[in-house]
């Protein structure tokens, strides 16, 4: 065929000096700028464009916009392939690549064609019926079976090399859609001199407008006005919020340099004015999906803007006037329009004789019957229909033609307007879903949307053709799932009467179009066959996004590293220079281990956690969190928020505090500090430490709003240091600050402030390793500098950096619980923690922390473990019996055994799990803490550490958690 | 998105704020030992259909805690008050 | 605090920020930079006498009382911002910041908070500073709405952050320090194409 | 496969639409998964068929129809590892016991670990599953890799996975076609199934309930028993009851549909997302609560924002691809994340809900468990825990230890 057959020699809104050369299915062809994928193609003669979803039947073009249900393509290549994607809406652009899908081995030859002569078994619901038996066949047999022939498109599989972003918009008047209606309510509200954003998806405005609008001149020039085409409103949230995805290079082959492929805004708009337009509707007879038969409105867009001829001999087909413009267009553009069947008995008087005066033959009070051909439409039987529109009369005509342009009606786009849950209201003499009330106060809806057009004569209600006597063949509603008449009547006759059993069951609406064009015939013929009038029945529920969406265009760049964002302490530039392997708390990337000379992980921190027990090790910890707690109060305060007692902090002195929340269990613990009489510096855990920041802001707040407290995060103000190890006093002493830190001068919970060559510090002597240890804090701006500092001054003891692994083994030694003992479900009894709690006081979680559950005496406390053979490893997650447990014991899935099953799951005999583990540097061999019923008592025995996963068994020792120093000497040395 | 408008900052997207449900609910006073009491605050909730008063904390903001009365079948946003009477601080 | 320090004080931004010009356009059409040793006194006081002692405070830096939460009051040396019920800022390039209020002020009135460090401040101006920021930021940045010395407390990237329009086309953010990596590499992404200078 | 060659035409009608009678021995609120199956069971099992399901809208249109449809046994604390375990045998026979193809698909579950701290929990929660005789394995990174080569396993990824609990027979199953087969089943046995009837009050003698005023009339009943997820608060409240439950909605996601590209159901915990891929070749995902009370069966942007940026995080190959709905669904959350299955304080009501997000799974062992506490007025050891009373005594059933706050569940 001769490239560019159908296309006329002038007219359209392509630019005829750009060729554009793309290839479909393997094979070049050539298009204009300005044109579509499936204008291009149809200026080729191309006439089938993929199969069908479930019959595999051959489908052409049927729309010109978003709604197209048939014309599915994959589009790109490798990383960039994009599946299903209607040709409607692909802008081609030089060396594009485009392929039909769901065919095999090629588009004309497809082998799953044979669904389609199987066809009575894919009806409704068939799954459902069938493949139950024998039931050892479903799983490895038919649902692998049924799988293999799902799907339309192939998805990518790669990382997508483009980039996307997020953007926000403000405005007074959002108007969507930059058709008639749509520009020029922004016209209006511009002039009005209201600030105003509109979008419109297509590449155009106009929409179907043939003359060019003055409007758009107008708003170009308006500075108050923001016009965006390629941009659709996808999604209409609370708070008159819209999403929208703006198209921003898929026009071209990649995006330009810093241009994101996508770009998805939120817009929030005061006022929002809905000029979406309307979709046309198909009509439902014999074999109406045959490449060919398309909607009247299609055609004309493609006569109009494309100079496309999408056919050489016409019928039309309507109930409706809005098709009569088509026709005329088609003869103008050269298209042998054979007849105008208008099911109407009555036509409108003006359009019929402007379509007869070009030649048009009127057949009024008929309908087509049936499409014929085979691949593509041959001709078509036209018939007149009784009048009581319920079965045709002889005799049928054939008309020979090779495109059917259809209108069956019109349906307003009410998409964006239900999305919060409105219902649109149905107009019987439109026959149509209208706004109705569904609109808030701030909006409103114009033009095609809102049901804004007369016809000269009413549309005549035609949901399905009657199949002539003996008729037979499939009438399509739901192009994209092939969903038909007859999957419609099944639903009813099996009682799925309800819509949306209806839709659930032949999955009518449920594909990428969303049944755009199928959904309203399909409920008018559920309310046919109820007897019911539409309004009863119904509309299903409408759902973003109004078109189908790329995740990535949404998830805006926030993927990969980009997902949460990463906080650093001022010392990270230091840890990466040491190769330092980081690892993620609560937001923070913190070093892991320091590996040295090819070191794994266990090797390392072994080796670092040696050397602070017996030298000086230094850790980052600026991570933690650090609440400033001010004010008169502030002792009030603390008192109430923490368990143990806060009131003899002595000024210059640090204490460990416990706090619970309401409900008695744990919540988090960390050192706090009294700078002054009404001044404290509170550490928490870097996990917690927004958490906790809210909880005590809300006490105040809302609580206790006579306490005069000020509370202020300065995690960020102060990076802080820990040095730890018998060295650790001498490293500091050759630090030169101006701070006494002899044992008497800084005693074990000491805190003194000072400076280092004139930067402030803070030295609080504590320790989470067990060790003679202090943590060293200055402001965030010489963070970097005070820790090279401590590096240079600890050279003297070969002082190691250490991670967050070294410093877990060194806890687990010393029996300080963290994050796996502090799980949420754990009092202070459990960990041990128990004669901390004040007796005295209230405090938050006083009165629930002593519901009897919390404190029967069962309740898994915190121990100690050493595996009896030294040489073994201790896992955490492994849990804790009195007995190895062997698979047999537990076969999996023996139904015999359940019955037995069904007592208390103690059954099992499961007495705890091993929360932490960690290879002792002290001892030499591994060691675990564990939360074990009645675990103190416990000590001396001898217990399993069961991985029933694996079936392994270790034999543990219960002993007490603290292995190492457990009276503290090395802390007050 | 549901948009707050917070007393001192103004109409904002929701996700610059945490929820922190029922703000209907009486916390005991502080010293309260009644097990009934506690357990009501920190278990029980209404859970209404309609109108609901509950805490908005303004965390990426101004960090008031906020008292919303919200639909809970619409969303809509009928009323923002702080939390803890206000003196001074703006406005 | 740190005035008479020898240590050199490191940005958080120390390696990341390399002065040069980047992305496509031939001209950029905006400048990104950190604006350094800013200090930031927080004084906090309680709701019963705030008032009185906001002015006083106020005097005392040589600022004024801002008269509306989202309005910054710039004065010759120091910038006075409300940052929540009976809390203030004032922010100047000036050490001693902290000094003009030494000695006038009791707990029963008043705390006093440096928090110079805990934030990492970012400037960018030019044409284009609105569409980059757009990128991020959920508030309407339209002069007429967001006019110069309006001030936000928000959130960009999932962080909260001071906004403060400084010019017509000028902007501050105050970013919390240890996610200054993370809005930085935002703010050179979201400016790239339209091209960008990095100002020492 | 008969009939279908026969044209279909001998499926009768699925199930009747009967006039609700005035009284019946038992009345269940709630046309769901779990409302339909309680009256299956209480019909087959325990004989009692004078029954009406009493749904407000159509069946199966609560959260059964909106679910992700992820079916697993993998539960540690007491009280829930035996209960769905129980569920999941009886999955395992329901397309046979039902005569109806529920389409469970046991294709096998994956749970990511993204931390050290993931991993323990996650090796405690298989360890806990394999003691109790359930299926269970820890898989390492590389293990997980060779199942799940499309996550990213670069060094670009924010959360690298470290390994995964698996439970092979853990999967999906086709949401309709439960709800749908309990119900033919249920009016086989002679139960009502009444639509569009929604409960509007309770009609009490003294302290006791004895029947329901309805959109469609009163209807008395010796038992009355609730399964209206999402709506049990507001509706318990009706009879005088305040529950630990706060109502919240859930978002979900569908895909476009393409060939097969993910043959397992894979959950991360550190990112919030889950994923698998119908028979339909759409893929069908989700994510956290949006985390406010709401009625509304609709979520907001900034939960979908961080959906799809999880999923595209774990899985980059997800960026090109188009979802084409998305939709929500309103869910009792407890204040300790599990369900109630009990005699209400009450007389004559029954409660079942609180199911959180993951009370799809359940509906076999809920039905059985409830049928067999209304037909006893008993509970069974299965769902004895179950109770309201363990928040005030404070027996609580936590896999998570969230904490007192329905939205951290
Ligand atoms: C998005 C989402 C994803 C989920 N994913 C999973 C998952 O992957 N796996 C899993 O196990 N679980 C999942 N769940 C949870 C699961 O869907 C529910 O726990 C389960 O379906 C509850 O079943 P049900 O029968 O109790 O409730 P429903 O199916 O909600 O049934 C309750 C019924 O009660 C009706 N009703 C309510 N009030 C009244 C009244 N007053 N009168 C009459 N009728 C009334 C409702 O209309 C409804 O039909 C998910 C939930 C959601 C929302
Ligand atoms: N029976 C009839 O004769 C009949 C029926 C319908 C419409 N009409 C006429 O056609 C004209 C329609 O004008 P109109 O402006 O209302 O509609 P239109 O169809 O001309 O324009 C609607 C525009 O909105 C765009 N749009 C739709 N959804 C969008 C979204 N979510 N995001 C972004 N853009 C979106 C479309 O691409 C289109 O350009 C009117 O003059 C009307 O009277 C006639
Ligand atoms: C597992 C599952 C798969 C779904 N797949 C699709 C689908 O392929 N296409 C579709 O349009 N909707 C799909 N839905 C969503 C339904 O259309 C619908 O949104 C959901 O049942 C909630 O009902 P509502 O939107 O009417 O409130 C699916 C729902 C579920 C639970
Ligand atoms: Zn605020």
């Amino acid at each position: 065929m001769p490239a560019h057959s159908f296309r006329a020699a002038s007219g359209g809104a392509i630019d005829r000096d750009q060729i554009i050369c793309f290839t479909f299915d393997g094979r070049q062809f050539k298009g204009f700028a300005g044109d579509t994928l499936a204008s291009a193609l149809l200026a080729n003669g191309v006439r089938l464009y993929g199969r069908s979803f479930k019959y595999h039947r051959p489908r052409g073009i049927v729309a010109a916009g978003p709604e197209e249900p048939n014309a599915l393509v994959t589009v790109r290549s490798g990383a960039r392939r994009e599946p299903n994607v209607p040709a409607t809406m692909v802008e081609i652009y030089e060396g594009l690549v485009a392929e039909s899908q769901n065919r095999w081995p090629s588009l004309s030859i497809d082998v799953m064609g044979i669904n389609n002569l199987m066809a009575p078994i894919f009806i409704a619901g068939f799954y459902y019926k069938t493949f139950m038996w024998p039931a050892s066949f479903w799983e490895p047999f038919y649902e692998k079976l049924i799988r293999q022939a799902a799907g339309m498109g192939v998805a990518p599989d790669q990382p997508d090399p483009d980039r996307y972003e997020r953007a926000n918009a403000f405005c007074d008047v959002l108007v969507i859609g930059g058709g008639v209606a749509g520009l020029n309510a922004a016209r209006k509200a511009g002039e009005a001199g209201e600030r105003v954003l509109l979008v419109e998806q297509m590449p155009w405005l106009g929409a179907s407008a043939v003359e060019p609008l003055p409007d758009v001149e107008a708003l170009a020039n308006m500075d108050n006005v923001t016009v965006m085409t390629r941009t659709t409103a996808f999604g209409q949230y609370d708070g008159n919020c819209f999403a929208l995805v703006e198209r921003v290079a898929d026009h071209l082959p990649v995006p330009p340099e810093g241009q994101p492929r996508q770009r998805s805004w939120v817009a929030r708009a005061k006022r929002v004015v809905f000029a979406v337009g309307a979709h046309e509707r198909p009509l439902v007879f014999c074999k109406n999906d045959l490449p060919g038969v398309m909607l009247a409105s299609a055609a004309r867009d493609y006569a109009n803007r494309f100079a496309v001829r999408p056919g050489g001999r016409a019928v039309i087909f309507t109930n409706n006037d809005s098709a009569y413009e088509a026709a005329l267009d088609l003869v103008k553009i050269g298209v042998d329009v054979a007849m105008l069947v208008d099911a109407r008995i009555e036509v409108p008087a003006r359009l019929a004789a402007k379509a007869r005066e070009a030649g048009i033959e009127i057949a009024s009070g008929s309908v087509v019957t049936r499409a014929k051909g085979f691949k593509k439409l041959r001709a078509v039987n036209v018939a007149r229909l009784s009048v009581d529109a319920k079965s045709p009369t002889a005799p049928t005509r054939t008309v020979a033609c090779d495109l059917l342009a259809m209108s069956g009606g019109w349906s307003p786009v009410v998409h964006l307007m239900c999305h919060k849950g409105g219902r649109p209201h149905y107009d019987s003499d439109k026959l149509a879903f209208l706004p109705g009330d569904l609109l808030g106060y701030n909006q409103s809806a114009v033009g095609g949307c809102a049901g804004d057009w007369t016809d000269e004569v009413e549309p005549r209600e035609l949901w399905k053709i009657p199949q002539p006597y003996g008729g037979a063949g499939k009438a399509f509603i739901d192009f994209q799932h092939d969903v038909t008449t007859k999957d419609v009547e099944l639903a009813h006759r099996e009682g799925y009467v309800s819509v949306e059993h209806l839709k659930r069951y032949t999955m009518l609406g449920m594909a990428t179009d969303q049944g755009k064009t199928a959904n309203i015939v399909g409920l008018a013929l559920m309310a046919e066959a109820r007897g019911l009038d539409i309004p009863a029945v119904g509309t299903t529920t409408f759902r973003p996004p109004y078109t189908p969406t790329a995740l990535g265009a949404v998830a805006a760049g926030e993927v990969g590293r980009n997902f949460q964002p990463e906080r650093f302490s001022p010392i990270q530039d230091w840890h990466e220079e040491r190769g330092a392997i980081m690892v993620e708390a609560g937001l923070w990337m913190r070093p892991r281990y320091y590996p040295k000379d090819g070191e794994d992980i266990h090797a390392a921190y072994r080796r670092e956690a040696g050397v602070v027990r017996k030298g000086v090790g230094i850790v980052d910890v600026t991570s933690l969190g650090k609440i400033d707690v001010q004010g008169p109060d502030a002792t009030e305060f603390l008192e109430r928020v923490y368990a143990n007692n806060f009131a003899t902090l002595k000024v210059g002195r640090a204490r460990y505090g416990v706090m619970l929340r309401d409900d008695g269990i744990v919540f988090d613990d960390g050192t706090t500090s009294r700078i002054s009489e009404n001044h404290y510096f509170m550490t928490t855990t870097t996990a917690n430490a927004g958490p906790v920041m809210a909880f005590m802001e809300k006490l105040l707040q809302v609580e206790w709003p006579e306490l005069r407290v000020h509370l202020t995060s300065v995690t960020d103000q102060w990076a802080g240091i820990a040095v730890a190890g018998p060295k650790s006093r001498e490293l500091l002493a050759g630090l030169g600050t101006d701070i006494d830190i002899s044992n008497e001068g800084l005693p074990f919970m000491g805190v003194a402030e000072g400076t280092l060559e004139g930067a402030p510090v803070r030295i609080f002597r504590i320790s989470f390793s067990g060790e003679l240890a202090y943590e060293i804090y200055t402001t965030s701006d010489y963070g970097h500098a005070l820790w090279e500092m401590v590096w240079e001054a600890g050279q003297p003891f070969n002082v190691v950096p250490y991670g967050t692994e070294a410093m877990a083994a060194l806890r687990i030694e010393k029996g300080h619980v963290a994050g796996p003992e502090l799980d949420g479900l754990t009092t202070m009894e459990d960990l041990g923690l128990g004669r901390m709690a004040s007796r005295k006081k209230h405090y938050i979680g006083s009165v629930l922390m002593h519901r009897p559950a919390l404190l029967e005496d069962d309740r898994v406390k915190l121990v100690g473990l050493i595996p009896v053979d030294r040489s073994l490893n201790l896992e955490s997650g492994a849990l804790i019996r009195e007995m190895p447990f062997h698979p047999n014991d537990r076969p999996v899935r023996d139904n015999a055994s359940f019955e037995e099953l069904t007592e208390t799951p103690e059954a099992a005999g499961l007495l705890g799990h091993i929360t932490s583990v960690s290879h002792s540097p002290e001892l030499g061999h591994y060691i675990g803490l564990a939360m074990v019923v009645n675990g103190p008592a416990r000590q001396g025995s001898r217990m399993y550490a069961c991985h029933a996963v694996k079936g392994e068994n270790i034999e543990v020792e219960v002993v007490s958690p603290h292995f190492v120093d457990p009276d503290g000497k090395r802390l007050r040395d | 998105m549901i948009r707050i408008n917070c007393p001192f900052c103004g109409e904002r997207d929701h996700s610059e704020f945490t929820y922190s449900g029922d703000a209907t609910k009486v916390r005991p006073a502080h010293g309260s030992t009644d097990m009934e009491a506690w357990l009501d605050y920190v278990y029980l909730r209404a859970n209404p259909k309609g109108s609901h008063t509950e805490f908005w904390h303004h965390v990426h903001g101004c960090r008031q805690w906020l008292v919303v009365e919200r639909d809970t079948t619409t969303h809509e946003v009928l009323n923002v008050a702080f939390a803890k009477p206000l003196k001074s601080g703006g406005n | 605090m740190g005035s008479d320090c020898v240590i050199e004080a490191r940005s958080q931004l120390a390696t990341r920020i390399k002065p040069g010009l980047y992305g496509t356009a031939e001209a950029p059409q905006v400048t990104l930079s950190e604006v350094r040793r800013r200090r930031i006194v927080q004084a906090a006081g309680w709701s019963d006498t705030f008032e009185t002692v906001a002015r006083r405070l106020a005097e005392a830096a040589g600022g004024t009382v801002p008269h509306e939460f989202g309005i910054a009051a710039v004065a010759d040396t120091v910038t006075t911002i409300w940052v929540g019920a009976d809390r203030l800022w004032f922010t100047a390039d000036d050490p001693k910041l902290m000094a003009r209020f030494a000695g006038t002020f009791t707990d029963e009135e008043v705390v006093f908070l440096d928090i110079s460090e805990s934030r990492t401040i970012l400037r960018i101006r030019g044409a284009r500073s609105r569409n980059v920021l757009a990128k991020g930021f959920a508030i309407d940045l339209h002069p007429d709405v967001f006019p110069v010395q309006a001030i936000a407390h928000t959130m960009v990237e999932h962080t909260g952050v001071l906004l403060h329009r400084v010019g017509p086309e000028a902007f501050e953010i105050y970013v919390p320090r240890s996610y200054a990596v993370n809005i930085w590499h935002w703010l050179t992404v979201s400016a790239k194409e339209f091209g960008y200078e990095v100002e020492d | 496969m008969k009939n279908a060659l026969t044209g279909h035409k001998r499926w009768e009608r699925a199930w009747r639409d009967p006039e609700p009678k005035s009284e019946y021995d038992v009345v269940i609120v709630g046309g769901g998964g779990h409302g339909l199956a309680t009256a299956y069971y209480l019909a087959k099992l325990h004989g009692i068929t004078n029954v009406a399901v009493l749904e407000k809208g159509y069946l199966g249109g609560g959260n059964t129809g909106r679910n992700t449809t992820i079916v697993r046994s993998n539960y540690m604390a007491p009280g829930n590892t035996l209960f769905y375990e129980k569920s999941m045998r009886l999955w395992e026979g329901l397309s046979q016991d039902l005569n109806f193809n529920v389409m469970m698909s046991q294709r096998g579950q994956l749970n990511l670990g993204h931390s050290d701290a993931q991993m323990t929990v996650l090796k405690k929660r298989g360890n806990t599953m394999r003691a109790n005789g359930i299926d269970a394995d820890i898989l390492t990174r590389e293990e997980v890799r060779r199942i799940a080569p499309y996550f990213d396993y670069s060094p670009n990824s924010r959360f690298p996975i470290q390994g995964a609990l698996w439970q092979g027979r853990g999967g999906i199953a086709r949401h309709d076609a439960v709800a749908w087969g309990y119900a033919r089943g249920a009016d086989r046995h002679g139960v009502d199934l009444v639509q569009n009837c929604e409960v509007t009050g309770f009609v009490k003698e003294g302290e006791r309930v004895v029947g329901v005023d309805t959109t469609r009339g009163r209807i008395r009943g010796r038992k009355i028993a609730t399964a209206v997820a999402g709506h049990t608060g507001h509706l318990a409240a009706k009879a005088g009851l305040t529950l630990p439950i706060e109502t919240h909605v859930l978002q979900a996601f569908v895909s476009e549909a393409v060939k097969p590209m993910v043959d397992i159901v894979v959950s991360c915990g550190a990112m919030h997302f889950y994923l698998s891929q119908s028979d339909k070749g759409t893929l069908v995902f989700g994510g956290d609560l949006d985390g406010y009370n709401t009625y509304a069966q609709r979520g907001n942007l900034p939960l979908i924002d961080h959906v799809m940026a999880a999923g595209i995080s774990l899985m980059p190959s997800l960026s090109r691809l188009r979802f084409h709905r998305h939709w929500g669904g309103v869910m009792d959350m407890t204040m300790d994340g599990s369900p109630i299955i009990c005699k209400s304080p009450i007389p004559g009501l029954f409660i079942n809900g609180g199911w959180c997000y993951g009370g799809f799974k359940a509906t076999p062992a809920s039905g059985w468990c409830f049928a067999h506490t209304i037909a006893q007025d008993r509970p069974h050891d299965l769902n004895a825990r179950f109770t309201i009373e363990r928040f005030s005594t404070g027996h609580l059933i936590e896999e998570k230890g969230a904490g007192p706050f329905p939205w951290a569940q």
